[in-house]
């Protein structure tokens, strides 16, 4: 936990904010993580809120994260301006894992599921494998982060109503050409198209999915979080995605 | 400085070395809190309720904001009682505290079942009884609310530790000090109070509750004048100690609690907005009896209705 | 485009143009916030409790702070029945609402004779009969926590009423359907529900309660979920109509209670915060019928259950 | 109701501080009157605070308050910064009297009772009256507002330990020389004090006690902020400080 300083704070497209705040000491993090923000100091808004690790900024100096106002927390988050403190509790969770003899990935993200691509795109090139983007969204107003993910490698952007990129949803890039020059994928999203990601992918690529669920603690204290997993035994059971997840590899998540 | 106050209780037999418990459900078995500091600094560790068999819960969304609180519907998600005793409880041993099982059942067996095999642990040191789950569909609400049902329970499971046994008490009663009486003559050797308000939230884009399981338990900050009252009713009432809780945020909000007449407190929701919740409130005490000349802070027990009196 | 959406929603016999009203004793007689809008703006005005003699009411302090809410304790202070028909309402027929006198008594007869005098007075459209109120000292907590009594009180007032009898009910009890069962039985026109929690507040300086009184009652956002439970519950078991109330601040807070199933909703603690809530909360509520495509806003009553049905 | 800026913010003792807002439009009040002001948009402090007018600044375009930070909500006003946004409530209340043919008033203020006398001394002066302030602290570090009244006439100050002014209370100062030399007083401050300043003014001077008390509403609604007043029948009964006073006339209140 630790009260870290707001460095950057913009709108980036309708409703979505760019934040950069300072990293915490000795930052440890993989992407994939997310960070558990407290929105305000009263009472009136106790829960943090769970916001993915979009960006590690210069030597780990600042953390970038890219959000969408939407309810009455992130309207106050919205409110924040430079040089305000931030309660920031993380990075939590378990990360995307890199995989060190891929030479081709696939990063997949919908939406509000976009930014945690951004870091891996970052560290995934870093060590050598192409990345290759397929994002989607509902419009173009809506997008975030076209731009900084160009930089890692080829982008193919889908939008609902066809005023960015290809009109339709992430999957429909998804040729057998494609996939199969892939070693592996890596997907955040609403549980949609997360779900539809999985089945294209089945017995074609691994890859991991990152899961979104309604947090109390973030820690792995209060069981809010759970999603249906295949367990180690094979019968199926809950875990929890604050603390075994967000991210869990896509052949153990039962939708 | 800092030694002058004592800040040792008791609970009956049991010896804390400060009055901050922490609330059963908001604090797991303890490990996550183990990354954040040392859990020896507690006056005693309350760990999630534990059934007989295991027990998968309610579906999600499990949890909601709400005004100064929060809801929750968790359904007593546990691993079972052999679970319990094998993997999570013996950890705790390394630490200095005293451990509480919290135990949860549909019927009045389901509780001696697993008190009985509680009592096959050394790692146990006091058994609380979860009558007051207010997800309705978990078994133990008519515990909770019947004075009866309550006092029969409480005999029962009394009957088969050999630990204290702390009875914890549901707020959604007409009257909390007839609750307190009957476990009290049935045998309680300490009550914990209050478990959670029954409460809903409901998402205006969905028209459902905005929690799976439609009601769920308030907790936090919102329910602190509640469970303030009723530690201040029930504390009259009765001889055996209190532990108070509800909303407990700062140290103030406990001597808020011990003033009330608690013995020692619980913190719950506030471990889940800060980790280090406890050892902040139980530095909170420490700070408030130096500033104000109390040198034992058991002293402050029911100074409130103790001051009413005069 | 405002004047698509219809706000009109019934209670009983009762038209409102829209559904919000003034919570009792949150608006004394009206003459306060006249000065700040025109009162024709609500869909009804309930007025301060009125028992049959004048009442001082408790010593101060009678209001508290409490996280997201208040604890208040003013003990019914009013000018007694006469008075009121006398100076209190004749003022409020200039407004084109409908007046809702709430009462209260320390015994059956006490509720009879207010009713029957209030019978005499042109200026009340409905009568609301307070068997809640949460201060110890005062009568009426009997009524409210014991379905017997409470089916009691109403039956004597409906028997003397010419105008339809709202009741309203206390949170504090185990089970509220029961209560509303009771008095729906016993001929209650409609409930309102809620009324405050009982709760305590500790001044830590003076080691005793904030409120002179002891206990208070709770009321604000911190009691909404409880509030919005209640009525979920009640409005599946009843077929009268019902008043929601508990915490209402904005258009969405009254929406989420209509959608548990309240006919029309109450505002209360919001007057003290903000003098104008009442309008704003009607204006909150006409956006989101625009904003949601809801036509009739009538239509969004008890959606939460109805869709948790399918 | 009015969404003020904050002009001016600043500590001028030990815990209290000084604080300028603008204006609402068309400003209508008088001295003794008290502005009730929300500390936080959120739920967490529902209540309003009632703190004095002090001063109205320039040509109306200003009200000054003073107060003391003492619980949560004079906190949380504490971090305010010039440029914020105030919710203020106000002027509320019934403010002190002033008569047309008063040649000499005495102001007598005790701790945070005694803001409203720097715009009362004004109003007085400017009318041709006389004043002479006597104001009381626990101690030097926490008096506020000596030199603002000294700019309208005499300021005698006692200090309980006489770290400023003579040591002991305002009463002190009142000999019956003095008394016989005024013809009205003007009393704020705690109850303690009031009530002294009362029974020694009994049958020599006329004058208005200001009240505190809890405040629900603050305007009449609640019934929360009652005081025993000799009703106009000459019976006691209760009278709302909110909205019929703060400021009564001191042969009206009960103590
Ligand atoms: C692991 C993880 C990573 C996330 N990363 C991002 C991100 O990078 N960018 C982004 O914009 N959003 C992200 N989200 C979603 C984000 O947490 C929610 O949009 C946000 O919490 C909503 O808060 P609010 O104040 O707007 O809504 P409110 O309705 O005020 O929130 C009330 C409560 O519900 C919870 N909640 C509401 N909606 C959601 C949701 N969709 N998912 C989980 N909890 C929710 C809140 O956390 C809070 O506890 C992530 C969620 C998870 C679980
Ligand atoms: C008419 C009037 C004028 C006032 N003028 C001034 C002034 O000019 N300067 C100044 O410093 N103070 C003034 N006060 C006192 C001031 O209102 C309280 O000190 C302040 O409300 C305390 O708030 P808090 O957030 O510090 O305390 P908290 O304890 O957080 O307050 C909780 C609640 O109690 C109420 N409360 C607490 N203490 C008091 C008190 N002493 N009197 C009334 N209500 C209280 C608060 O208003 C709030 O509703 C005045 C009070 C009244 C009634
Ligand atoms: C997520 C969650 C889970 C809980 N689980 C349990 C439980 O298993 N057994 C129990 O007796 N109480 C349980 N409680 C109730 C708490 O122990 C406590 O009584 C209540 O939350 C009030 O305290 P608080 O306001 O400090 O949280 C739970 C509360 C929460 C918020
Ligand atoms: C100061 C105050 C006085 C009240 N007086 C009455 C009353 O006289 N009669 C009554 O039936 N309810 C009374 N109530 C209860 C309210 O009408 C309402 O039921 C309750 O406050 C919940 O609504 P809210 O959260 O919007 O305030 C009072 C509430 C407050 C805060
Ligand atoms: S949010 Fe508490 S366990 Fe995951
Ligand atoms: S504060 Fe509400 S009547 Fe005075």
């Amino acid at each position: 936990m630790a009260r870290l300083t707001i460095l950057e704070h913009k709108e980036i497209a309708r409703n979505m904010m760019w934040l950069a705040f300072e990293a915490p000491e000795d930052l440890i993090y993989t992407p994939g993580q997310f960070l558990h923000i407290r929105v305000t100091d009263g009472v009136d808004h106790l829960l943090r809120r769970p916001i993915s690790l979009c960006k590690v900024l210069g030597e780990k100096t600042g953390i970038g994260i890219a959000y969408r106002v939407g309810g009455k927390g992130t309207k106050l988050l919205q409110a924040k301006k430079v040089g305000d403190v931030l309660d920031v509790l993380g990075p939590l969770g378990k990360g995307f894992k890199l995989h060190e003899t891929d030479r081709h990935a696939l990063l997949i993200g919908g939406g509000i599921g976009v930014p945690p691509m951004v870091e891996l795109a970052d560290q995934l090139t870093q060590n050598g494998v192409k990345v290759t983007s397929i994002i989607g969204f509902q419009s173009q107003n809506v997008a975030i982060l076209v731009d900084e993910l160009s930089a890692y490698g080829e982008v193919l952007v889908a939008t609902n109503d066809g005023s960015l990129g290809k009109q339709g949803f992430v999957t429909d890039y998804m040729t057998d050409e494609l996939l199969a020059s892939a070693d592996r994928f890596y997907a955040c999203g609403p549980t949609p198209m997360l779900r539809a990601v999985q089945q294209k992918m089945e017995g074609k690529v691994d890859g991991y999915l990152s899961l979104e669920e309604r947090m109390g603690c973030g820690i792995g204290a209060c069981m809010a979080c759970v999603t249906s997993c295949v367990m180690a035994d094979g019968t199926i059971g809950y875990k929890k995605v604050c603390k075994e997840g967000p991210v869990f590899s896509a052949a153990e998540v039962v939708f | 400085m800092k030694a002058n106050v004592d800040l040792a209780v008791e609970i009956g037999s049991l010896k804390l070395k400060n009055p901050v418990m922490t609330a059963s459900g908001c604090f797991a078995f303890g490990k996550e809190f183990a990354d954040y500091y040392d859990l020896s600094t507690l006056g005693a560790i309350t760990v999630k309720a534990t059934t007989l068999e295991p027990r998968l819960g309610n579906p999600t969304p499990r949890v909601a904001e709400t005004p100064g609180g929060m809801l929750n519907a968790i359904g007593l998600q546990n691993p079972g009682v052999e679970k319990v005793i094998a993997e999570e409880l013996p950890h705790l041993r390394k630490y200095d505290i005293p451990v509480i099982v919290n135990i949860a059942g549909t019927t009045v067996e389901d509780y001696v079942a697993v008190t009985e095999r509680l009592m096959d642990s050394e790692d146990v040191d006091a058994i609380e009884v979860n009558i007051s789950c207010p997800n309705v569909k978990c078994g133990g609400i008519q515990f909770g609310t019947d004075p009866e049902q309550a006092a029969h329970v409480t005999r029962e499971v009394k009957r088969v530790s050999k630990v204290p046994v702390i009875v914890k008490l549901s707020p959604n009663v007409t009257d909390i000090v007839e609750m307190a009486r009957a476990v009290e003559a049935a045998g309680a050797d300490a009550i914990s109070l209050i478990n959670t308000l029954v409460g809903m939230s409901i998402d205006l884009n969905k028209k459902k509750p905005l929690i799976a399981n439609g009601v769920g338990g308030l907790s936090g900050p919102a329910v602190k004048p509640v469970a303030v009252r009723m530690t201040y009713q029930v504390a009259q009432a009765v001889n055996i100690p209190l532990i108070g809780m509800g909303g407990i945020m700062t140290g103030e909000d406990a001597i808020e609690f011990m003033m009330a007449g608690a013995a020692a407190v619980a913190v719950g929701t506030a471990n889940f907005v800060n980790p280090l919740a406890c050892p902040e409130i139980i530095e909170g005490i420490r700070e408030f009896c130096e500033q104000n000349g109390v040198e034992r802070v058991r002293d402050l027990q029911g100074a409130a209705w103790k001051e009413m009196a005069r």
